[in-house]
């Protein structure tokens, strides 16, 4: 018998088709793995399983029984919890709180010592050192996602759902959340899980549905796909898998210097230089203020100690409008927050951060060359929309991340750093925004990227620092990085090779 | 001398609605209107009180372009209508303000005065002599700053207060404002007994603050030591004058001047009188009345209505019922 | 420290500044009477800054506050002068009542009917208010129309420490506060009320009933603007169309100066009670002031809270930056 | 889309009041009657289109009902003084520039809501002009100065028409076709990723309450002129017409959403609905209540149409 089973669902929104006559059974207690390409309805359908939006068409059952989901309580009610691709936490809250706080079973007077103390096991749990009782309103992207996972781990339910729960984390934290899976299988619990990462999915799903444009593809046992596989029928053609850099590209001029760069009391000691046409990779676990790093150099919380040079002549730079006037470009981790105004249409997402170029007499903004600028990025990155007018919003994850992309694309920098560009894409984009960085730097770029991704880390480096704990713990050629050497430098395992 | 039932569309514009003494002038002035026999429109129309003077203004622009013969307008705009008002008169609209003039005179045809606003200024000072026997501190609570004849007749007191030598050991220590809100009137009132702790009397012209600041000085055990006085109506004052707190203050009919001021209007409006200075008229059960300068705004007219009651523990009760 | 408990210090010690400034200029300010005068000005505020700022708290505002409180006091005080024999309890529920129940349309216009909370209650400030005028008659309530118990209660004390008499009235206020106090800090249920203004759309992924939590805020707003309305109805006695006018605008201005976010998720009834007596010591303290004359006191007021707000924030900025750093 | 029938519905509003007002007031369609309707709510109108675009930045300015006031009042008082009335009359704009940066310190510097500021301020401003004329109405401004307010600059229309005229094709340009007017609603929409895209947000949003208090100032002077004599409470309770105007146009209090087009056919509404109860005889509070209904039903009536479309 199955726990949750969706009957030729549909649904639209205005004029996107997202699900079509889509048809899915979870059985009790498996691992089940929903691959696609970005924007291939992955999302709604979760939405659908957990009463966020009703089906046009086609039933849910649950244990056999045909439901209807009016919300998120009832899916509760149901036994069906998710984390959502977009971590929602309650900023105003503290930690211990946002987990409990859609947890039923808990008594009708709060008991503060006793939530502390759960959320405390919850979190260790999951290895992740939190402090439950500070307020959720500075928590980074990963932190947030952490919450999430205990929030719903503390639901206890019969299917939990995860939509890229692993977007924002890195290796050390995807192996324990894998084996959280694992333990809720044996529990008998269902899992649903999405993820972009392949090699997740071949690590612990039982089985893996396939869907593409809202449509179900196929779905089979894990034993009977092969990558290659299962990349074909989400894109429906071939793609060839991103092998590791063996050796640095050739390169330019130094165009950045960070000498002793530090902010008190966050980061510190940082020494690197980025030639036109490298690709320096920050690799680090979660928290280990690679984004501060970025965030300084972008002048968004300016450094305080040590030096930048750019050109080899020392800069100040205490706002994002003097980085930008340095050419300097920051695609941030966070879309949501930071990165898109998500109410605005595309075109206008894709100019904000070069306005001044579009802007004529009397600051009018030329419209027809700013349409003509969106159309063109809608075009090289196959951002999957009828036209540019399209609320930002209403996209997908994947096809959201290129929108930033190419704002920042468009301020034609000399420096761009790129923090976890490849966040919630698919394979298919995922290679091409890899290998528009690579065109990049081939151009003279100097780039950065900061990721938790170590895969990418060794596919696009050509020097790979290593940050611990606000430190540089390592600076590393990538002919001599490899996957032990990067998470043991990350981890403090590592003596040797500390820079 | 008025010729009934001509037709005459009048409008009586209040300072705003919902107080009583604006709805006792209504019934007043559709008495005379019935006895006029007017064939003409009434409207009792007023703007809201947190839109008082800008809401006068737009409704008396609307009159005008109504067409309306008369506008009989209790005014809270001060001279700010004083344009608005001038324009109405060159169109053929007749303002008549009651109550509040117009205090440049500007724009206004005539003012029909409930007292005379000198001697309401002596009234006053006598309440506060009584009371205080004679010397002693006091001080004015108001409406607001903006209320034309409000400070109109603390300006009379004050000038009763340095010409005449009776009143000499009278100290008048401060003027406040309550907005003529409850709360407002209350917490100034107590603040006034704070602040001057020789305070003899609350002078209240203005009908929500003496009720305000006699309760006040009731609540808090002070009606031996500080007395309330001013402008109120007795339904509202009997219990405060009954038990001390408030032994004297005065009052006129508004019902009265709602007729008054309709008559005086009816008559301008057909023509019978010009609102030249002497002509003398006759409004109903009301009996004579002349048209006279005012002496209080040079060049503006009035009709001045009298005599106004003051109410004390005799008179009171009955005229409460 | 946590943030909102430094929030509260850096308030309690402007109050305790503003007090000791005022005592240096007001002969006999600390003084039992200005402690009556203080808490019994402020008793009638209270109820009504402690209801805003649970709408508040949700990321809402009631702008309707006042005129609610107007139209309770005064239907109140309607139905006291022909049934003059109701039990003071069942006249408190009556008050509240009428108030919850404008609440409930605020509430349902606002969760159901997805109007935003500013244009509804914008839109029903004016209502009421129209209402009134309609339904009074430019009848003015008055004491003589009111049972002798609800005339004396102003006066009424509740108990006296240190020879400081606690009126009936402030410890009504104050109960209020305390209640919503503790059900804000220690209810499962009302903790959803920190966490709809924190992150609505959050809210409704983790299975809160948003539409439910919303009304309820409006409700218990309206109630305690209620509870606001009788006890102005006690203090004030005359009641015309226009009682409460103006009160929203407090209200919000107590709710701000008490640390309240006014982008909802935070705020403590603790800095509501702080925020409402300083707002109310400052009025009071100025009407009191010999050097200030009755012109000066409106810019004194409005810049003396803007002054405290200010120091608000960089106190407790700077106070929450020297507590990051010991940890 | 969305906002493309919000205007729609405002539109076909409009013309069923222009219909009503036509078909139960004769005295409607007068011309004089089309021009003292914008010049008796001349200031509340001017100020209002730049409400808009401070609302669309996720602010609010409720001071300006106040700097209005205390504009005409620093004008009423250097006319009273003996102050040359061009000088009084640049001394009263000044107040705006003043005025607005004081808000805007505090709000794009120091950090405060602008709820907040803007509150404490419309007690604070207010007050400073109540210091200035006291109980006192200052009148007597020089012939010109009323005749500005009054009577009709080129043509019948007065100057005040003009600019509001000038103000709703300036302003609607400013917010919809430049790149400022394109910050202003980014911010709104979100000021983080503004600010990481390299906008001025402080900048933005100074220049924003500066904007709202010199329109509030210049409304000060216009309605000083237009009434001749001015009092400590002149324009009092302004700001909340003004927000109704702005969120009747369709602009989302929480920012980032909204086109002068609605706030201006807002304008027409409201005024014409109150011109044409009040040629009908309908009293204020009525007419207050009516407009409280008018803003209720205008975004509830969508919604519920949409739900029950999508049954
Ligand atoms: N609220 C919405 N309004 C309009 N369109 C939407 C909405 N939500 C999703 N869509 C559209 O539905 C389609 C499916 O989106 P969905 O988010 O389910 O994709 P996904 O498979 O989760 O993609 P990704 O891997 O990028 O997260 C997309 O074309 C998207 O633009
Ligand atoms: N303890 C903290 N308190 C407040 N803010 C924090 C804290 N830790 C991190 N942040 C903020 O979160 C953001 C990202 O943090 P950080 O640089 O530590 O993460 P990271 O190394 O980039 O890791 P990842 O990107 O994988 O989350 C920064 O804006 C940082 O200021
Ligand atoms: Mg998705
Ligand atoms: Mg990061």
């Amino acid at each position: 018998m199955t726990v949750l089973e969706l009957q030729h669902v549909s649904k639209s929104f205005a004029a996107t088709q997202a699900l079509k006559d889509m048809s899915l059974a979870i059985e009790p207690g498996e691992i089940h793995a929903i691959v696609g390409e970005n924007g291939a309805g992955k999302s709604t359908l979760i939405k659908i399983m957990t009463g966020v939006h009703q089906p046009d068409r086609g039933e849910i059952r649950v244990g056999g029984v045909a439901v209807t989901l009016r919300g998120t309580q009832d899916a509760q009610g149901a036994g069906i919890a998710a984390i959502y691709q977009e971590p929602m936490v309650f900023p105003d809250l503290d930690v211990a709180e946002n987990i409990f706080i859609s947890n039923r079973a808990e008594s009708a007077v709060m008991n503060w010592r006793r939530l502390y103390a759960e959320a405390d096991l919850l979190v260790a749990k999951l290895g992740v050192k939190l402090d439950v009782r500070r307020a959720a309103s500075g928590l980074t992207l990963a932190e947030q996602q952490t919450v999430e996972i205990a929030r719903a781990l503390s639901l206890n339910v019969k299917v939990l759902i995860m939509d890229e729960p692993t977007a924002s984390l890195s290796a050390h934290e995807v192996a324990r959340l894998l084996d959280i899976a694992r333990a809720l299988r044996a529990q008998g619990v269902s899992v649903i899980y999405i993820s972009h990462r392949l090699d997740e999915i071949f690590q612990i799903a039982d089985r893996v549905t396939v869907i593409r444009d809202g449509s179900h593809i196929s779905t089979k046992p894990i034993a009977e796909v092969t990558p290659e596989g299962l990349v074909h029928d989400m894109v429906g053609r071939a793609i060839d898998s991103f092998a590791v850099k063996t050796e640095a590209s050739p390169h330019g001029a130094p165009v950045l210097q960070m000498q002793g760069l530090g902010r008190a009391g966050v980061f510190r000691g940082i020494n690197a230089t980025v030639h036109a046409g490298e690709v320096l990779c920050f690799a680090g676990l979660v928290g280990a203020r690679r984004t501060d790093v970025a965030l300084a150099l972008f002048g968004i919380a300016p450094a305080t100690e040590g030096e930048i040079k750019i050109d080899g002549a020392p800069v100040t730079i205490r706002t994002p409008a003097e980085a930008m006037a340095h050419q300097i470009a920051y695609v941030s981790e966070d879309r949501r927050k930071m990165g898109l105004a998500m109410t605005l249409p595309i075109f206008a997402n894709i100019s904000l951060a070069s306005l001044g170029k579009l802007m004529g007499l009397f600051g009018l903004i030329n419209a027809k060359a700013e349409t003509a600028m969106a159309e063109t990025y809608r075009k090289q990155l196959a951002i999957k929309s009828a036209d540019t007018r399209v609320e930002v919003g209403k996209l997908s994850g994947g096809n959201q991340q290129k929108v930033m992309l190419a704002k920042w694309l468009e301020t034609k920098p000399r420096i761009l750093i790129f923090d976890e560009p490849t966040r919630g894409i698919d394979v298919g984009a995922k290679a091409e925004v890899h290998n528009i960085i690579r065109t990049l730097a081939g151009q003279g770029v100097a780039v950065i990227v900061i990721s938790s991704d170590l895969p990418e880390v060794l596919a696009l480096a050509d020097r790979v620092l290593v940050m611990r704990e606000g430190t540089q713990a390592g600076l590393l050629p990538i002919e001599e990085a490899s996957q032990e050497r990067v998470i043991g430098l990350a981890a403090g395992h590592d003596m040797k090779g500390a820079a | 001398k008025a010729t009934p039932g001509q037709a005459v569309n009048m409008v009586l514009l209040p300072k705003f609605l919902g107080i009583l003494p604006f709805d006792q002038a209504d019934r007043g002035a559709q008495e005379a209107a019935k006895e006029l026999g007017s064939t003409g429109t009434y409207q009792y129309i007023g703007p809201t009180p947190e839109n008082s003077a800008a809401g006068q203004i737009e409704m008396l622009t609307t009159a005008t372009t109504q067409k309306q013969n008369v506008v009989m307008l209790s005014n809270n705009a001060g001279d700010q209508i004083a344009a608005v008002a001038e324009a109405a008169q060159a169109a053929g609209t007749k303002v008549v303000t009651w109550d509040s003039p117009i205090p440049s005179g500007k724009g206004e045809s005539l003012f029909v005065a409930q007292v005379d606003f000198g001697s309401i200024g002596t009234v006053m000072a006598d309440m506060v002599m009584s009371m205080t026997g004679g010397a002693g501190e006091f001080a004015v609570l108001s409406a607001s700053p903006d209320a034309a004849n409000q400070n109109a007749w603390i300006e009379a007191m004050k000038k009763v207060l340095a010409e005449d030598a009776k009143y000499k050991d009278l100290k008048l220590v401060d003027v406040v404002y309550g907005n003529d809100q409850s709360e407002e009137s209350y917490n100034k009132a107590l603040g006034l007994v704070d602040k001057y702790p020789d305070l003899k009397v609350i002078m209240a012209p203005t009908t929500v603050g003496i009720v305000a600041a006699a309760k006040a000085m009731q609540d808090e055990g002070l009606c031996e030591k500080v007395k309330v006085s001013g402008l109120g109506l007795p339904a509202e004052m009997v219990s405060y004058t009954m038990n001390g707190c408030a032994p004297e203050f005065a009052l006129w009919s508004f019902v009265d001047l709602g007729y008054l001021t309709t008559y005086t209007s009816y008559l301008l409006a057909t023509g019978a009188i010009k609102g030249e200075v002497g002509e003398t008229f006759t409004a109903g059960r009301m009996g004579d009345f002349t048209i006279e300068a005012d002496p209080g705004r040079e060049g503006a007219k009035r009709v001045l209505m009298g005599p106004f009651t003051v109410y004390n523990k005799d008179n009171v009760e009955a005229a409460s019922k | 420290m946590h943030p909102q408990t430094l929030r509260i210090l850096a308030l309690a010690a402007a109050l305790l500044a503003t007090v000791l400034f005022f005592s240096t200029q007001i002969d006999g300010y600390l003084s039992e009477r200005m402690f009556t005068r203080i808490s019994t000005s402020a008793a009638v505020i209270l109820p009504i800054a402690v209801g805003q700022a649970i709408v508040v708290i949700t990321r809402n505002i009631d702008l309707s506050i006042g005129s609610t409180m107007g139209v309770v006091a005064y239907l109140t005080g309607d139905y006291l002068s022909g049934h003059p024999e109701l039990h003071p309890v069942l006249v408190l529920c009556l008050a509240m009542g009428i108030g919850a129940g404008i609440g409930a349309i605020n509430g349902i216009l606002v969760a159901w009917g997805r109007v935003p909370s500013i244009i509804v209650t914008l839109g029903t400030l004016a209502l009421l208010r129209s209402f009134l005028v309609e339904y009074s008659d430019a009848r003015t309530i008055t004491t003589a129309s009111l049972p002798q118990w609800l005339v004396d209660l102003p006066q009424a004390n509740a108990f006296s420490i240190f020879g400081i008499d606690v009126r009936v009235t402030v410890v009504l206020a104050l109960a209020s506060a305390v209640v919503m106090g503790l059900c804000l800090s220690r209810l499962r249920a009302a903790r959803r009320f920190f966490a709809v203004g924190s992150n609505p759309d959050a809210a409704v992924m983790a299975g809160i009933n948003l539409p439910m939590v919303t009304l309820l805020a409006f409700v218990l707003s309206g109630a305690l603007a209620g509870l606001s309305g009788f006890l102005f109805l006690a203090k004030f006695g005359n009641i015309t169309v226009v009682a409460g006018m103006g009160f929203e605008l407090k209200s919000v201005a107590a709710v701000v100066v008490g640390g309240v976010s006014i982008l909802g998720g935070s705020g403590s009834m603790v800095g509501v009670v702080i925020g409402t007596v300083l707002v109310d010591t400052i009025d009071n303290s100025l009407t009191r002031w010999e050097l200030v004359s009755e012109f000066w006191r409106d810019a004194l007021l409005g810049f003396l809270i803007m002054a405290a707000v200010t120091v608000d924030t960089f106190m407790s900025r700077q106070l929450s930056r020297l507590s990051r750093k010991e940890s | 889309m969305k906002l493309k029938s919000w205007e729609g519905m405002l539109a076909f509003l409009f013309l069923l009041t222009l219909v009503a007002n036509a078909m139960l007031a004769p005295e409607f369609l007068t011309l004089q009657n089309q021009i003292n309707l914008f010049q008796l709510s001349i200031e509340k109108i001017i100020i209002a289109l730049v409400m808009a675009l401070v609302i669309i930045n996720a602010e609010i300015d409720l001071s300006v009902s106040s700097v209005l006031g205390l504009a005409a009042c620093v004008f009423g008082y250097l006319v009273h003084i003996g102050v040359a009335a061009p000088l009084a009359i640049l001394a009263a704009l000044a107040v705006g520039p003043v005025a607005g940066l004081i808000n805007a310190v505090l709000i794009a510097r120091v950090g405060i809501p602008s709820l907040v500021v803007t509150l404490a301020m419309l007690i604070g401003f207010r007050g400073v002009a109540r210091i200035l004329v006291k109980d006192q109405s200052m009148g007597d401004f020089p012939q010109w100065v009323t005749d500005l307010g009054q009577k009709g600059f080129l043509g019948p229309i007065p100057l005040s028409l003009w600019l509001f005229v000038i103000f709703a094709v300036g302003l609607g340009v400013l917010l919809h076709r430049t790149g400022f007017g394109r910050q202003v609603v980014v911010i709104g929409t979100n000021a983080e990723v503004a600010r990481f895209s390299g906008l001025d947000v402080a900048r933005v949003k100074t220049t924003l309450f500066l904007m709202a208090s010199s329109m509030a100032a210049l409304g000060g002077v216009l309605y000083a002129a237009r009434l001749g004599s001015v009092r400590g409470d002149a324009g009092v309770g302004f700001e909340l017409d003004i927000i109704t105007m702005v969120l009747l146009g369709g602009v989302s209090i929480f920012g980032g959403k909204g086109s002068m087009a609605g706030v201006i056919l807002s304008i027409l509404i409201i005024l014409n609905l109150r011109n044409g109860m009040a040629l009908t005889n309908i009293t204020g509070h009525i007419q207050t209540g009516v407009i409280g209904i008018l803003l209720i039903v205008s975004v509830l009536g969508p919604n519920l149409w949409e739900r029950l479309r999508r049954g």
